[in-house]
């Protein structure tokens, strides 16, 4: 097989390892010794006929990374002159730091042409000064020594004060309307199919006799989408009380089983029948997805639950769980705020809850205006983006076509409220 | 080899399981149309036998359809195809063993087409998981295939280096700053191929194979976009979506998926008819993925027709 | 043991894919199997991740010895992680008739904390982002963009404004309002569809796997 | 006492995660809170794990209907113990992970718990059949548009997408069937997905603070609501 010239391997690499102990590394050592004292612009540190020396990087500076805790310091520079990739001369930096006025100390290594570093590992209450090294293939440039910087803690991220004042603005919309509603203004809302079908699809269950399945997903309690499938099971599960028919609820988590049997309970004891509740009705299986998926789809064939809510985060149990609950004859409402299951939960189930339609949910069952209220306040938030995206992209398309100045900035201003650092 | 026409689809058949498995899979078919004519629903449970004959039957008894490549993957090919013998390739595998079944078809059948053209070709890798494959095929497709290719002259394997988008970086104008020998320990200075090569510049095409990070993407923002050397790419079908912006601009073409991979190889067994023989693993996988999607349309298709029957009738009544 | 590997799973694959016919002992088994295999295994992973490695050695973290035994600096022990503990102990109180209420303090931390969290995170990165992308040039920066470039964006600007307008809850969809909100549903429709055929190749994979292990593996009927 | 305290708990601790969020100081607070997630759901875990062992002994007491199947899944969960945290069949011993190549666990792990995942996860190629033949039916003007998008992505897929559209000349592309698809994912499909998008994030938005100002109140099984 036809290779390189593999014979004189060894000795070659025996003669690189012998050049390095006696010669670089030796080298290496010293120089590091020796940049304590060496920083005066532009002094090669071992002066050598040989060495091949380039310039220093200029404009250094070190300052406090703004909106943290106290625990970055940015730097930047101006790269060497030298280093220009065509002849490849420097080939790279080393970055010191002094604290408190001690030894210098190499904290990191760089590529050619970079320009800034983020040093993360400093604390507050010290004083930390920086130089950085040019290196080229056997020389070493320090640069001057910047001033000595002390990190900072800033107690408000300024560079998310446009998250926070949109979302304070959003926040105040669904507490303003919660107010107004309270106070006895009636407020619209339109019908949600799926949500208006919860009633029917409970007394059907009633009228055959059969069971009700809940579903609340396979995440655990710290996703949203569990919380809203368990604000749910609050009202639907006073329904079931109501109607006296049955509730079975398997779950995958051992905290959702847990926050579940609380709701029904509730539900039950508002109901005026805590004597109907008993613990069995929500029962944890396993944590594992599919598992979880092996164990329900047998739970609703032999069950034949007559009504089936899948509300929550799923994944790609979600066909799984509908086209079984399907293929029983049971009623299904799904629900999810994954984007890649709702194809699925829209193709085999009879109602969906798009999205927000399942945050939205709850405050619907519930009726009272104070929540209906909140979903008002959630209508605002549709309307900023709607402008935003119809006066955004109009005044980008033509501000730019057009050079209309003002149109141009309050693109410039729009971007600005919607940017996320 | 007897081959057997259906229409237009070329189907080879050389076995009698693979005639009788069609047979019924395609008098299935027209049982459950007549009878949706009548409009009477399939249960469910035919639906499934049904994907599995048509997914199992390919697979027992290989059939191949013959694709024909869409304009984003033959510029690919046309690329490859146009440049003079002894052009400078580069092949980045940029992919880990997870990625690997959907995208290493692409891999073999890029290495495959710049070898039998006669390019020179520079293999890669970013990622540190996608050195062993990266070696593997190296051993199964050029040094198992083209023996008399020469390392170092004909191709080179630079392997692995730390860095992602900064090993980018600095190859686009030295690659002797990143990579000072190849992946064995030999000086690049001492390799033929790299004699007219010393940055991304010089090179003729780059193809980047695998859709993480860094990928096409990094390429295509690091390399392809400095310098004007036309870019390639072949990726998983999750991620091509998200590349098809980049079409054709600052990538020529691009491969998505195991049909992507397919598409490559028909283009490729059609100029060089003997590659056939050292396999064609996307048109073999496309094979069960392809009845797969018939039986599914085509059970859209009933659905409808007795949908509408069904229709018909109670509006009669 | 190779053999008894290939042949149990063969076994349970089989199972499993009989319960397509109806619900069956064999599904049952394996079924059972799995249920009580997964959940013991999810016990161990989550205690010696958890509880031990987070939890435990985070509060009594491991002295370092140097060669000479003598303790050299280790890892502080943090103490806050007893809140977390407390917390935990709190949950258990269920099971105690009589203070079990005290168990929805814990459940109450986390909906707080889960509340909380994401309601700015799912703005951020659902609201926020989302707008920004969607307002672009229409027509490519300095005009450049071919007829289907343009096309392209036209349609997303519009399809995600007609979006919003049938999510809105406060307006019944009548008139021209209801138009438009029929052209977000449009959208929506065109979403899923897309996204579910889309989807059937990487779904056609799986059962490629398994037929080839069955097949392949198992059989050997793949040459 | 039972009412306020979960309450006003919820109320604070949601507060300070909303602001931790400007607020650099706090900024590692998201972490140190699902770490006590973490922590809580261990110990929640005997609850799970006890319930799962006690309906599957009470099934067993009473020879309810299957009362042989839940000795399996007993006998499952217990060896699965016994080999993880006493680390039974580990050649490694007390000392050693229970995920090393030949410990019992991880045996098991492999041989019979990966089978079984994979073909679950694959009864899904059937499921998506069964789908996609009841539900795309041209019942009105949305299950067309849901039905043409699909049919048109599924044969954008295969072979012959190519081959009923390849005659459309060069210049007219977008219009084979298969760059139809590719338009389909990229233009319409993103559209909708963004709308989706926003929607949730106000979703989110409007029902923690309803969590958080303790509007809804009936998980913590509050019963005055």
């Amino acid at each position: 097989m036809p290779s390189h010239p593999t014979t004189s391997r060894p000795s070659y690499l025996a003669m690189l390892s012998l050049l390095f102990t006696f010669f670089l590394l030796p080298s290496i050592v010293l120089a590091q010794a020796e940049v304590g004292q060496a920083n005066v612009e532009g002094t090669p540190i071992v002066p050598d006929s040989e060495q091949i020396v380039v310039a220093p990087v200029t404009s250094l500076i070190a300052a406090d990374h703004k909106y943290d805790d106290g625990e970055m310091i940015d730097l930047s520079w101006v790269p060497s002159i030298d280093d220009q990739l065509i002849d490849g001369k420097v080939i790279g930096y080393k970055v010191y730091r002094l604290e408190d006025d001690g030894e210098p100390q190499m904290i990191t290594e760089l590529a050619p042409s970079s320009n800034g570093y983020n040093d993360q590992s400093v604390e507050r209450g010290k004083l930390y000064s920086y130089f950085v090294s040019t290196l080229s293939s056997n020389a070493e440039t320090p640069s001057v020594r910047t001033a000595p910087v002390e990190p900072q803690r800033e107690w408000l991220n300024y560079e998310l004060l446009n998250v926070l004042i949109i979302a304070l603005v959003l926040g105040g919309a669904v507490i303003y309307f919660i107010e107004t509603a309270r106070r006895g203004k009636k407020l619209f809302v339109r019908k949600i199919a799926g949500i208006e079908a919860v009633d029917e699809a409970i007394g059907r269950a009633t009228e055959m006799g059969r069971p009700i399945l809940f579903i609340p997903g396979i995440l655990d309690m710290d996703d949203v989408q569990t919380l809203a499938a368990l604000t749910i099971l609050g009202r639907v599960a006073r329904m079931i009380a109501d109607y006296d028919s049955k509730i079975f609820m398997p779950v995958s988590r051992s905290l959702v089983m847990t926050a579940g049997r609380e709701t029904i309970k509730a539900s039950y004891q508002a109901a005026g029948r805590p004597d109907a509740y008993n613990d069995d009705m929500v029962t944890y299986i396993t944590d594992e997805q599919f598992g979880y998926v092996a164990a329900v789809d047998g739970i609703m064939v032999r069950e034949r639950p007559a009504t089936v809510f899948l509300l929550g985060a799923f994944f790609a149990e979600s066909l799984i769980l509908a086209e079984t609950g399907n293929s029983v004859g049971a009623i299904q409402i799904a629900g999810t705020a994954r984007p890649a299951q709702l194809p699925f939960f829209i193709a085999a189930c009879d109602f969906t809850l798009i999205g927000e339609e399942l945050f939205a949910a709850s405050a619907y069952l519930s009726g009272e205006p104070k929540q209906m209220g909140s979903l008002k306040g959630q209508d605002v938030g549709k309307a900023i983006a709607m402008a935003a995206i119809l006066i955004g992209v109009l005044t980008v398309t033509i501000g730019d076509a057009w050079n209309v100045e003002w149109m141009q900035n309050i693109t410039t201003v729009l971007t600005e409220i919607f940017s996320t650092k | 080899m007897p081959e057997f026409t259906f229409g237009i689809p070329l189907v080879a058949l050389s076995d009698i399981g693979r005639v009788i498995s069609l047979m019924l899979i395609g008098a299935g078919l027209l049982w459950i149309l007549v009878r949706s004519l009548r409009a009477k629903e399939v249960d469910r449970r035919i639906v499934f036998l049904f994907i599995f004959i048509a997914v199992a039957t390919p697979i027992l008894f290989p059939i191949t359809f013959q694709e024909r490549a869409t304009l984003i993957v033959k510029k690919v090919f046309d690329k490859v195809e146009s440049l003079p013998a002894g052009s400078t390739v580069l092949l980045a595998f940029d992919f880990d063993p997870a990625m690997a079944p959907e995208v290493q078809p692409m891999a073999d059948a890029f290495s495959r087409h710049c070898l039998e053209k006669g390019h020179k070709v520079i293999f890669m890798t970013l990622w540190a998981t996608g050195q062993a494959l990266l070696t593997q095929s190296l051993e199964r497709v050029v040094r198992g295939e083209y023996p008399d290719k020469l390392d170092g002259v004909d191709y080179i394997n630079l392997g692995f280096k730390a860095g992602n988008e900064n090993v980018l970086n600095i190859i686009v104008t030295d690659f002797r700053m990143m990579f000072p020998t190849d992946v064995n320990g030999v000086p690049l200075d001492s390799t033929s191929i790299f004699d007219d090569v010393k940055s991304c510049k010089d090179l003729d095409l780059i193809i980047s194979i695998g859709g993480g990070k860094p990928g096409v993407k990094e390429w295509v923002l690091y390399v392809g976009d400095r310098v004007n050397v036309p870019m390639g790419a072949g990726v998983a079908a999750v991620v091509a979506p998200q590349l098809y912006p980049y079409y054709p601009k600052q990538l020529l073409g691009l491969l998505g998926g195991v049909k992507g991979a397919a598409e490559y190889e028909s283009e490729l067994v059609k100029w060089y008819p003997h590659l056939e023989e050292r396999g064609t693993p996307g048109l073999r996988m496309m094979g069960p993925q392809t009845l797969a999607h018939i039986v599914i349309m085509a059970f859209i298709v009933i659905g409808n027709i007795s949908f509408f029957v069904s229709r018909r009738r109670e509006r009669k009544r | 043991m190779e053999h008894f590997a290939l042949w149990l799973g063969g076994f349970l694959t089989l199972g499993i894919f009989s319960f397509l016919y109806k619900d069956n002992p064999w599904y049952k088994l394996t079924e059972a199997i799995y249920v009580g295999i997964s959940a013991g295994y999810f016990v161990v992973v989550y205690f010696w991740d958890n509880f031990y490695s987070k939890f435990w050695v985070g509060v009594f973290p491991h002295k370092r010895l140097n060669e000479a035994g003598e303790l050299i600096a280790g890892v502080e022990p943090d103490y806050w992680l007893i809140v977390g503990g407390v917390l935990g102990l709190l949950m258990l109180m269920r099971l105690l008739p009589k203070v079990g209420w005290i168990s929805r303090w814990p459940l109450a931390f986390i909906v707080g904390a889960t509340a909380g969290l994401w309601l700015i995170n799912y703005f951020a990165s659902f609201v926020m982002v989302q707008i920004q992308n969607t307002v672009t040039p229409l027509f490519g920066m300095d005009y450049s963009a071919s007829l289907y470039v343009i096309v392209g964006n036209i349609v997303v600007a519009v399809g995600t404004f007609t979006g919003l307008v049938y999510f809105f809850f406060s307006k019944e969809h009548k008139g021209a309002f209801g138009s438009a909100a029929r052209v977000g549903i449009f959208f929506l429709m065109i979403t899923f569809g897309a996204s579910f055929g889309y989807t059937v190749m990487s779904r056609m994979s799986l059962l490629i796997g398994r037929i080839d292990f069955l097949f392949g593996d198992w059989l050997g009927m793949i040459k | 006492m039972k009412r306020q305290v979960p309450l006003i708990i919820t109320f604070l601790i949601g507060m300070i995660m909303i602001f931790s969020f400007f607020i650099p100081p706090l900024e590692g607070l998201e972490q140190t809170c699902s770490l006590f997630f973490d922590v809580i759901a261990v110990f929640a875990f005997f609850l799970g794990g006890g319930n799962l062992m006690r309906i599957h002994v009470n099934k067993l007491r009473r020879r309810k209907k299957d009362w042989g199947f839940s000795i399996v899944t007993l006998g499952g969960f217990i060896i699965m113990l016994a080999a993880g945290l006493l680390k039974i069949g580990n050649p490694g011993g007390i000392a050693a992970s229970p995920t090393t190549e030949g410990a019992l666990l991880q045996e098991i792990f492999t041989y019979v718990f990966l089978p079984l995942q994979s073909t679950m996860y694959a009864l899904l190629a059937f499921f998506v059949a069964s789908a996609s033949y009841r539900a795309f039916r041209a019942k009105n003007r949305e299950a067309t548009i849901l039905l043409i998008a699909a049919f048109v992505i599924l044969l954008g897929r295969t072979p012959f997408g190519m081959m009923l559209t390849g005659w459309i000349p060069e210049s007219f592309s977008v219009l084979q069937v298969p760059n139809m698809a590719i338009w389909i994912m990229n233009s319409p499909n993103l559209a909708g997905q963004r709308a989706i998008m926003i929607g949730i994030g106000l979703g989110v938005i409007s029902m923690s603070l309803r969590l958080i100002l303790g509007i809804e109140r009936t998980y913590l099984g509050d019963d005055s609501a």
